[in-house]
C-alpha cells in the first residue's frame, strides 16, 4: 500500500485544525504520530478514515484520491482501513463476538445484518481472531461487561476483522493502565509484522513512540513538524514538538512498566492532594 | 350492489350488557333476513350512534327525534325513517316532564325563578330540545343561565338528572314519561319510571311542575344508500317484530309496546324546525 | 485564626441572620401563598356549598351495595302473584312456587327480616308489618288509595314516607314498598349471590367440598357433559353476572391499549429519527415534526375518539387509533430525546468499519436507545390500559362501557365493584408483567 | 496466550449454539409479536362498525364539517373564546389543585414506602401496594362514584385526579428518594432529629430538583385530564367541550373555540414546564 | 459521666458484628477504638448512638441504660452524645450555619425548625462555635462547596452544638489527606481538654491513637482485645489487634506527616493498580 498525503488541511470554522499536512507512507510500517492535545492528530485519522470530510488536499492510496469517495466506494475504503479509538466505541449492550463481526458490515448483505444473521464462517473467524488476541472466552459476554484493555482488544478484532490493509489507532492506550497498554500496543505490533498490515497509531507518549514505531511523524498545531525514524526523535526534537520549556521531563508522558523509577516528588504529590 | 354485513346501533339508557341482550334476538332475526353478519353496537351516548349513520359505519338505528333532526341536518340523504314505536293504546308520542324534589316546595316553573335547572343530554329531545324552546315560551325568557333560571346545566343524561333532582344538586329538571299511568309509579314507561323500579327514588319525594305538549317517538331509521331489499326485509321484520316474537319486541322496545308502525319523514318536520331555529338563533 | 477573622465575625454574624431572616420569609411565605390559593379554590369550587348537598347515605348505599345484594319480594297487587327475584332481575328470579328460605309461601305469605321484623302478604291484598321495636303496621288497599294504620298512640315514624298511594318504609337492613299496583319487600344480605351459578344452574347453592366431590368423581348431573366443564360452562354463562362477557370486555380493552401503543411505538420510531436535531435531514421537517407531535399529544384520545367515530364507527379500532394517535405524538416527543443524547462514539464506531447508515442506526442507535423506547412502551401500554377503560365508553366497547354504564344507572354498584377489581387487578398485572420484561431485557 | 486447537472448536461451537438459541428466542419473539399485532388488528378491525380501510379516506369528515362552520362563523370566535375562560380556569385549578394534593400525599407515601427511610419499615409493603392500586383505578371511575356521592362539579374531579396523581407520583417520588444519599439522614439521626425532620432536611433537598420535575410534567398530565373528567360530566372546559361537539352543528364554532383554547393552554404549559424542568435537573447538576 | 458497657453484642444474621463487649469510662478522657476493617469499631458507636439497635446486653451512662430508651427520651439521649462521621454526614445542599444548627434540632420545637425558624441566639452561637474551629467565614457557603477537612469541622462544630457531653467520631480522618487530619484531630483534642466532654473516636492508625488518646481499647472480630494506655500499646500487643503477620509495618496504617518517607513500595502499589 503505498499512501501519498497531499497538502490536506481541515479547518473548523477558522480554526485550522489540520494545516496543508504531506507526506507518504510505503509498504507496511508502524508509524507513530506525536504531538500535543490539540495538534490535529485525531482530525488526520478521521479523515484518513472518512469520518470527517477534509477541506482541501487530497490522499492518495496507490494512486487512487480516497477523499473524493462517495457512497459505496466510500465505504468500501473504510472497510479497507480499519479504526481503533481511544474509548474503544464498541456497542456495550451487544456482545463480543458481535462486535467484531461488525467489522463485516461493509461487506455483507444488508438484510442480513440488520438481522444479525451471520455465516458460520464468520462467527469461527470472529473466534479465532479473538483467540488470537487471548480473549476468545469472553465471545458471548456484553462488551461493557470487560475490563478497558479487554475492550481494547475487541476493537481491534473487529479491525482484524475487516481484513484491513491499514489500521489507524487515535491514541489506543490512553484510556488504560501501563499493563494493558502494554498488552494493546503488543498485540498492534504483532498484528503489524506478522500480518504486514501498516498501522498508524496516534500516541501521546514518546517512550511508546519510541518502542514500538518504525517511523514517528511530529505534529504540532496541524502542521507536520518532524518526520523520521524513532532514533532520529532527541530530547530536542520532542521538546520542538510539544513546545514544552525545559522543564519538559520525558517521563511525565511515560507509562512504559519499566521506566518507573522511585520517585519522591511524584508519591508526595499523589499524597498530598 | 349487495351488502356484506350489516350494524344495528342502539341507544343508552340502561346496562350496556342488558341492552345488548335484549336486542340480541333482533339480530338474529337480521342475520336470519339479510344472510349476512349483523353486529350491535352500544356507545354511551347518542353522539356515537349518530356519528356512526352520518359515516355509515351503521346502518339502522332507533334514534330519538331530535337526534333523527341532527342527523337530517347534516346530511339529509344520510338516513330515512321507517318505523315508530306505538304505546299501548297505539299513540306515538310521549312528554317531557319538568319535575322537583316535593320539600323543596316548588310547583311550577314559576318557582325555580333564580334556582337550577338541569337538562339531560343535549342530544336527547325530551331532555334538550322540547323543554329549551317550550319552557321559554312559558317563562317569556331565555333559557341562559342566570337570565330566568339561576344556572342550568346539561347533567349527561335522564338518569343522572333524576338523581341530581333527587339528590338536591340541581333544584329541577327534565326526564321523559309517557304521560300514562300514575305518578308514583313514574307513569307507565319512561326513565322516571326505570328509576322508581330501580329504586333509586321513591315518587313520593318529587312533584311534576311541568309538562310539554305531546313530543313524537323517535323513529327507527335506515341508511338511505342501503338496496332497497334490504330496507324492505328489515322494515318488514321490524314491523312484524311483535307479532313474530313478542317478548323480542319487548326488549327491543324496552318496555310494553303495541308494536312497531310506519312513519316517514314529514311527521318529524315540527321537529326538525324546532332545530334548526335553534341552531339559527345560535344557542 | 488569624485577627483579621475574629473582626470579621460581627459583621459575618449579620449577613447569617440576614439570610436566616430572609429564609424564614420564604419558608412562611410559601405555605401562605398555597393557603391563599386553596381558600381562593375553596369558594371557587363552591365548597360549602358542596357540603351541604353531599349525601354521606349514599356513601352507605354504595359501601353496602358493593359487597350486599337485595332479594325483592314482589306482590302484583291485581294478580296476587308472588315472586321472589334476586336484584329484582329476571334472571335471578326464583322458579314459580319457590323462594329464599327465609320467605314462607302459601295463602299467606309470610317474610322474615334480619332484625326480627315480619311482613306479612294477607289474602285480601292488605299487607301487616310486625317491625321489632315498634309495633304492628296494617296497610290495606282502598280503591288507589292506601290506608294505614298505625300502632295506637303512635306519631308517624321518620323512616316511613306516605302519600295518597304510596307508602314506603326504609329500615336500612331491609325495605318496604306498597302501590296500588304492587307491593314490595326488599331485603340486604351480605355477598355477590349467584356470583358461581345462577339459580337455574344445578350447582347453585352447593358447598365448596359438594363441588369439588362432584367435579372429581360424582355422576354427571348433565349426561351431555363432564360435570367440571358445566360447572365451567355455567359459570361462563352466567347470566347475572356474565364472566364471560366481563372477560371479553376486559380483553377487548387491552387489546385497544395493546394495538394503541404498539402501534403507535412502530409509526413514532422512524419518525422520531427524524425529529431528532441529530439525526433530522432539515430543520424545517425537524420542527415540523415536532409541532405534529405536540398537536397529537395535545388532542386528548378521548378527542380523538369523537373525530374518528365518524370515519370509523363505533368498536373496538376505533378505539386503539385513537390511543395511536396520541401516543405517536408522545413516543415522537420522547423517542427522539432519547436518539439526542446517545452516544455518538458508537455510532462512530460503527461507521469506521464502512457500514451504510442504515447498519449505523441498527448497531450504532438502536441498542443504546432500545432499553429507553421498551420502558417507555411497557409503561405506556399500563397507563393506556386505564385510558382504553374510558375510552372503551365512548366507542362502546371494552370494560369501560360496562362500567361507566353501571355507575351512570346507578343500580348495581356490586357489578361496579367487580369491575373496578378486575380493571385494577389487570393494570396490576401488566405492571408486573413490564417490571418482568424490563428486568428480563433491559437489566440483563 | 491463545487456546489450543481443540479448545477454539470447543469455544466456536458453544459461541454457535448461544448465537442459534438466541436467534430461535429473538425470531419467536418477533414472530409472536407480528401475529399478535396482526390478528389483534384484524379482530378489532372486524369487531368494528366501519373497516379501517373502508374509514381511512372518511378520516378528514368531521374534522372538516367542523372547520367550514367555524370558519363561516369565525366572527364568533373572540366572543365565545371570553365566554370559555371561566370553565378553562376552572379546569386549571382542579388540575393544580390536584397536583398539589396528590404530590403531597405521594411525598409522604413515598417516604414512607421507600426502604431504609421509612418510618415503619414493616408497613412499605403496604403502602406500596397502596399505592399501585391508587394508580390502578381509572380516574373517571373514582370521579363517576363520587358525583353520586356528592354531586357534580369540580370537586370529584379533583379528588379523582387527586387519588391517581398520588398513587403515579409516589411511584416516580420513591424511586428518586431510593437514590439519595443517606448519609445526611444518618447524620441527622444522631442528632436526635425526629423522623420528619430528617426527611426534611436529609431527603428533601436532595430529591427536591427530580420531585418537582416529575410534579410539574404531572400538572401536565393533569390538565389533560381535567379537561377529559369534564367530559364525563364533572365541570370545567371539557364540559362545555362535551355539550357543544354533542349538539353538534350550530355550536361547532364553539368546539372549535373551546379547543383552541384548551390546546393553547396545554402548549404554554407544556412549553413552560419543559424548561423549568429542563433548568432543575441541570441545575442538580450543577450544583 | 459514668458509661458502663455490660455484654453489649450486635449480630447481623447469624454473623455477630460486636461480640459481648465489656468496659467502663469514667470522668472525660479520650479514648480510642482501634481495630482493622471489620472488627466491629463502627458498629458499636452507632449502637452507643443509638442508630442501630443492640442485639443484647446493656450500656448504663450514669446508671441508665440507654439502650432502652424509645422515642422522645430515645433523641434525648442523642442529642447528650454527638457522632461524627467519615464521610462528616452533612447536608451537602444546605448551608454550612443551617448544618450546624442541625445540631438543636432534637431541642427546638419541631414545627419551628421545619420553617427554619431559628432564634438570633442560636444562630449566634452556632458562628460562635463555627469561628472556634476556624471556619466561620464558610457560614453562609453550601457545605459541599467545602474541602473535606473543613467539613469534618463543620461535623464538630454541629456536634458542639448540641452541647454534648460525649462526642463519638468514628474514623473522622479516614477520608482526609494528612494535613487536613492533624486538625481535625487537633480540634477534638482541644473540645476535649478545653469542655472537658468525652471523646470516644474510632481510629485506623496506631500513631493517631498513641498521640491523641487517654486510653485505647482494641478490638477485633467483635471483641476487645485490648484496653490500656497508650504506653501500653506495644508492637506486640499491635499485632494482636490487627491480627498481622511478620510483615506487619505500622507505618503502612500512618497517616502522621513527619513519618512521610519515600517509599517506592508504595507508589508501586499505587501506579499499578
Ligand atoms: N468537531 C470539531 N469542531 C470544532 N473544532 C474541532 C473539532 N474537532 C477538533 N477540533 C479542533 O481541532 C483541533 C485539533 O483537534 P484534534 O482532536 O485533532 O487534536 P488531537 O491532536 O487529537 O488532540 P488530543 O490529543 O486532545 O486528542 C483542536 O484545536 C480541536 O479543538
Ligand atoms: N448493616 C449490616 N448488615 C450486615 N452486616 C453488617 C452491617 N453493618 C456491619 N456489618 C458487619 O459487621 C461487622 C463489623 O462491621 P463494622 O462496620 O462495625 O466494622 P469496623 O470495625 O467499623 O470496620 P471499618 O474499619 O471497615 O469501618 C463487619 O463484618 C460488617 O460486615
Ligand atoms: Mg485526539
Ligand atoms: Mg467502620
Amino acid at each position: 500500500m503505498h499512501l501519498d498525503v497531499r497538502n490536506v488541511s481541515k479547518r473548523f470554522g477558522s480554526k485550522a485544525a489540520v494545516e496543508r499536512m504531506s507526506f507518504t507512507l510505503d509498504g507496511s510500517g508502524f508509524v507513530g504520530i506525536i504531538g500535543r492535545s490539540g495538534a490535529g492528530k485525531s482530525t488526520f485519522l478521521r479523515m484518513l478514515n472518512r469520518l470527517t470530510d477534509a477541506t482541501e488536499g487530497e490522499i492518495l492510496a496507490d494512486g487512487k484520491d480516497i477523499l473524493k469517495l462517495r457512497g459505496a466506494e466510500k465505504r468500501a475504503w473504510q472497510s479497507q482501513c480499519a479504526m481503533v479509538f481511544q474509548q474503544f466505541n464498541l456497542v456495550p449492550r451487544m456482545d463480543v463476538a458481535s462486535n467484531v463481526l461488525h467489522g463485516l458490515l461493509g461487506r455483507r448483505p444488508m438484510m442480513a445484518t440488520l438481522f444479525n444473521l451471520w455465516s458460520e464462517d464468520d462467527i469461527a473467524r470472529a473466534l479465532a481472531i479473538l483467540d488470537r488476541l487471548g480473549i476468545a472466552e469472553q465471545a458471548p459476554k456484553r462488551a461493557e461487561a470487560l475490563s478497558g484493555g479487554q475492550q481494547q482488544r475487541v476493537a481491534i478484532a473487529r479491525a482484524l476483522m475487516q481484513d484491513p490493509e491499514i489500521i489507524l489507532a487515535d491514541e489506543p492506550i490512553a484510556s488504560l493502565d501501563p499493563m494493558n497498554a502494554q498488552i494493546v500496543m503488543d498485540t498492534l505490533k504483532r498484528i503489524n509484522v506478522e500480518d504486514g498490515r501498516m498501522v498508524i497509531a496516534n500516541l501521546h507518549t514518546l517512550d511508546t513512540a519510541r518502542r514500538y514505531c518504525d517511523r514517528v511523524i511530529g505534529m504540532r498545531d496541524g502542521r507536520v513538524v518532524f518526520d523520521g525514524t524513532p532514533e532520529q526523535l532527541t530530547r530536542g526534537a520532542a521538546r520542538d514538538i510539544y513546545g514544552a520549556d525545559a522543564s519538559f521531563s520525558e517521563s511525565a508522558t511515560s507509562t512504559d512498566l519499566g521506566a518507573l523509577q522511585p520517585d519522591d516528588q511524584y508519591a508526595a504529590a499523589l499524597l498530598g492532594d | 350492489e349487495g351488502i356484506t354485513q350489516f350494524n344495528i346501533g342502539i341507544l343508552g339508557g340502561e346496562n350496556a350488557q342488558d341492552r345488548l341482550n335484549s336486542n340480541e334476538c333482533l339480530r338474529k332475526y337480521t342475520e336470519e333476513a339479510l344472510g349476512v353478519p349483523v353486529k350491535l353496537f352500544a356507545p354511551a351516548d347518542y353522539d356515537g350512534v349518530i356519528q356512526g349513520l352520518l359515516g355509515g359505519t351503521i346502518d339502522m338505528a332507533w334514534l330519538g327525534a331530535s337526534g333523527y333532526a341532527k342527523v337530517y341536518l347534516t346530511d339529509a340523504d344520510a338516513v330515512e325513517p321507517v318505523l315508530v314505536k306505538a304505546n299501548l293504546d297505539g299513540s306515538y308520542t310521549y312528554h317531557s316532564i319538568g319535575f322537583a324534589r316535593q320539600d323543596s316546595g316548588i310547583t311550577k316553573l314559576a318557582d325555580i325563578k333564580g334556582k337550577s335547572f338541569g337538562f339531560g343530554d343535549p342530544n336527547s329531545t325530551s331532555g334538550y330540545l322540547i323543554p329549551s324552546v317550550e319552557i321559554p315560551q312559558a317563562t317569556g325568557h331565555s333559557m341562559e343561565s342566570g337570565e330566568y333560571f339561576g344556572e342550568v346545566k346539561f347533567t349527561g343524561g335522564h338518569e343522572q338528572t333524576i338523581v341530581a333532582v333527587n339528590n338536591g344538586d340541581i333544584d329541577a329538571g327534565v326526564t321523559w314519561a309517557d304521560g300514562q299511568g300514575n305518578w308514583e309509579d313514574g307513569y307507565n314507561s319512561g326513565a322516571l319510571r326505570k328509576a322508581v323500579d330501580a329504586g333509586l327514588v321513591d315518587m313520593n319525594d318529587l312533584v311534576e311542575i311541568w309538562r310539554s305538549k305531546p313530543i313524537p317517538e323517535g323513529p327507527i331509521v335506515l341508511r338511505k344508500v342501503l338496496p332497497e331489499d334490504v330496507r324492505a326485509k328489515m322494515t318488514a321484520l321490524v314491523g312484524g317484530l311483535k307479532e313474530k316474537d313478542a317478548d323480542c319486541a319487548y326488549g327491543v322496545a324496552a318496555g310494553e309496546t303495541a308494536g312497531f308502525v310506519p312513519i316517514t319523514h314529514d311527521y318529524y318536520e315540527t321537529i326538525i324546525e324546532v332545530r334548526r331555529q335553534k341552531i339559527a338563533s345560535g344557542s | 485564626m488569624t485577627a483579621a477573622a475574629i473582626s470579621a465575625v460581627p459583621d459575618l454574624h449579620q449577613m447569617v441572620s440576614r439570610k436566616f431572616r430572609h429564609r424564614k420569609w420564604r419558608a412562611m411565605a410559601v405555605p401562605a401563598l398555597i393557603a391563599a390559593y386553596l381558600a381562593y379554590v375553596f369558594f371557587a369550587f363552591d365548597l360549602p356549598g358542596l357540603m351541604s348537598r353531599a349525601r354521606p347515605e349514599n356513601a352507605a348505599i354504595l359501601l353496602g351495595d358493593f359487597w350486599s345484594y337485595k332479594t325483592h319480594v314482589t306482590r302484583d297487587n291485581r294478580s296476587g302473584e308472588v315472586v321472589s327475584a334476586i336484584e329484582g332481575e329476571r334472571k335471578g328470579e326464583y322458579p314459580p312456587g319457590q323462594a329464599p328460605d327465609w320467605v314462607s309461601l302459601g295463602e299467606v305469605t309470610r317474610i322474615a327480616l334480619p332484625d326480627g321484623s315480619e311482613v306479612l302478604f294477607l289474602e285480601d291484598g292488605s299487607a301487616r308489618l310486625d317491625i321489632a321495636g315498634y309495633g304492628v303496621m296494617a296497610l290495606a288497599l282502598a280503591g288507589r288509595t292506601i290506608e294505614l294504620n298505625l300502632p295506637p298512640g303512635t306519631d308517624k315514624p321518620e323512616w316511613l314516607s306516605q302519600s295518597k298511594n304510596r307508602v314506603s318504609i326504609n329500615r336500612g337492613g331491609w325495605r318496604f314498598a306498597m302501590t296500588p299496583s304492587k307491593t314490595e319487600v326488599f331485603r340486604y344480605q351480605i355477598g355477590w349471590e349467584l356470583f358461581f351459578f345462577t339459580l337455574d344452574s344445578p350447582f347453585h347453592g352447593r358447598s365448596l367440598p359438594e363441588l369439588a366431590a362432584l367435579a372429581l368423581w360424582q355422576p354427571r348431573l348433565d349426561p351431555a357433559l363432564p360435570n367440571a366443564a358445566a360447572m365451567a360452562r355455567d359459570f361462563w354463562t352466567n347470566a347475572m353476572w356474565r364472566h364471560g362477557e366481563v372477560a371479553w370486555a376486559m380483553f377487548e380493552t387491552v387489546l385497544m391499549a395493546f394495538l394503541g401503543t404498539m402501534g403507535a411505538g412502530l409509526i413514532a420510531l422512524p419518525l422520531a429519527f427524524f425529529a431528532a436535531s441529530n439525526f433530522a435531514p432539515a430543520r424545517a421537517l425537524r420542527f415540523a415534526l415536532r409541532r405534529l407531535f405536540d398537536f397529537l399529544r395535545g388532542v386528548d384520545g378521548l378527542i380523538w375518539t369523537v373525530i374518528l367515530s365518524r370515519a370509523f364507527g363505533p368498536g373496538p379500532m376505533t378505539g386503539a387509533l385513537a390511543i395511536l394517535l396520541t401516543d405517536t405524538g408522545t413516543f415522537g416527543k420522547t423517542f427522539s430525546e432519547a436518539l439526542e443524547n446517545i452516544d455518538a462514539k458508537q455510532v462512530e464506531g460503527v461507521q469506521s468499519t464502512g457500514a451504510h447508515a442504515v447498519q449505523q442506526m441498527r448497531f450504532g442507535v438502536i441498542p443504546q436507545v432500545a432499553p429507553v423506547i421498551l420502558s417507555q412502551l411497557l409503561y405506556y401500554l399500563e397507563s393506556n390500559t386505564r385510558s382504553a377503560t374510558v375510552i372503551g365508553a365512548l366507542v362502546g366497547g371494552g370494560i369501560g362501557l360496562l362500567l361507566t354504564q353501571a355507575i351512570i344507572t346507578q343500580k348495581d354498584w356490586e357489578e361496579v365493584c367487580y369491575y373496578m377489581v378486575l380493571v385494577v387487578l389487570t393494570v396490576m398485572a401488566m405492571d408486573s408483567l413490564s417490571g418482568w420484561i424490563r428486568r428480563r431485557f433491559i437489566k440483563g | 496466550m491463545t487456546l489450543a486447537n481443540a479448545a477454539l472448536a470447543n469455544e466456536t461451537a458453544s459461541y454457535l449454539a448461544h448465537v442459534r438459541r438466541k436467534r430461535l428466542y429473538g425470531g419467536a419473539l418477533l414472530a409472536l409479536f407480528a401475529l399478535l399485532m396482526l390478528s389483534g388488528f384484524k379482530l378489532a378491525n372486524d369487531r368494528n362498525a366501519g373497516g379501517f380501510w373502508d374509514g381511512l379516506h372518511r378520516i378528514f369528515d368531521f374534522p372538516a364539517e367542523i372547520f367550514s362552520e367555524a370558519f363561516v362563523n369565525w366572527r364568533n370566535l373572540p366572543g365565545l373564546f371570553v365566554k370559555f375562560v371561566p370553565s378553562l380556569i376552572e379546569t386549571l385549578n382542579i388540575a393544580a389543585v390536584s397536583t398539589l394534593f396528590g404530590a403531597l400525599a405521594a411525598a409522604a407515601l413515598a417516604l414512607l414506602s421507600t426502604r431504609g427511610l421509612s418510618l415503619w419499615p414493616r408497613l412499605t409493603p403496604l403502602f406500596r401496594r397502596m399505592m399501585d392500586v391508587m394508580r390502578a383505578i381509572p380516574e373517571i371511575v373514582i370521579a363517576l362514584v363520587l358525583i353520586f356521592l356528592l354531586g357534580g362539579g369540580p370537586v370529584p374531579a379533583m379528588i379523582a385526579i387527586a387519588f391517581h396523581t398520588t398513587g403515579a407520583l409516589g411511584k416516580l417520588f420513591s424511586e428518586a428518594a431510593e437514590n439519595a444519599d443517606t448519609k445526611p439522614v444518618e447524620g441527622l439521626a444522631s442528632v436526635g432529629a425526629g423522623w420528619a425532620q430528617r426527611m426534611w432536611f436529609g431527603i428533601l433537598p436532595q430529591v427536591a430538583p427530580n420531585w418537582s420535575s416529575y410534579a410539574l410534567l404531572r400538572f401536565e398530565i393533569n390538565i389533560r385530564a381535567s379537561a377529559i373528567l369534564g367530559f364525563v360530566g364533572s365541570g370545567g372546559i371539557g364540559y362545555d367541550l362535551k355539550t357543544a361537539l354533542q349538539w353538534g352543528q350550530g355550536k361547532y364554532d364553539a368546539v372549535v373555540a373551546i379547543f383552541a383554547l384548551l390546546f393553547l393552554t396545554i402548549m404554554i404549559v407544556d412549553h413552560i414546564s419543559d424548561r423549568a424542568r429542563a433548568r432543575l435537573v441541570k441545575g442538580e447538576r450543577a450544583a
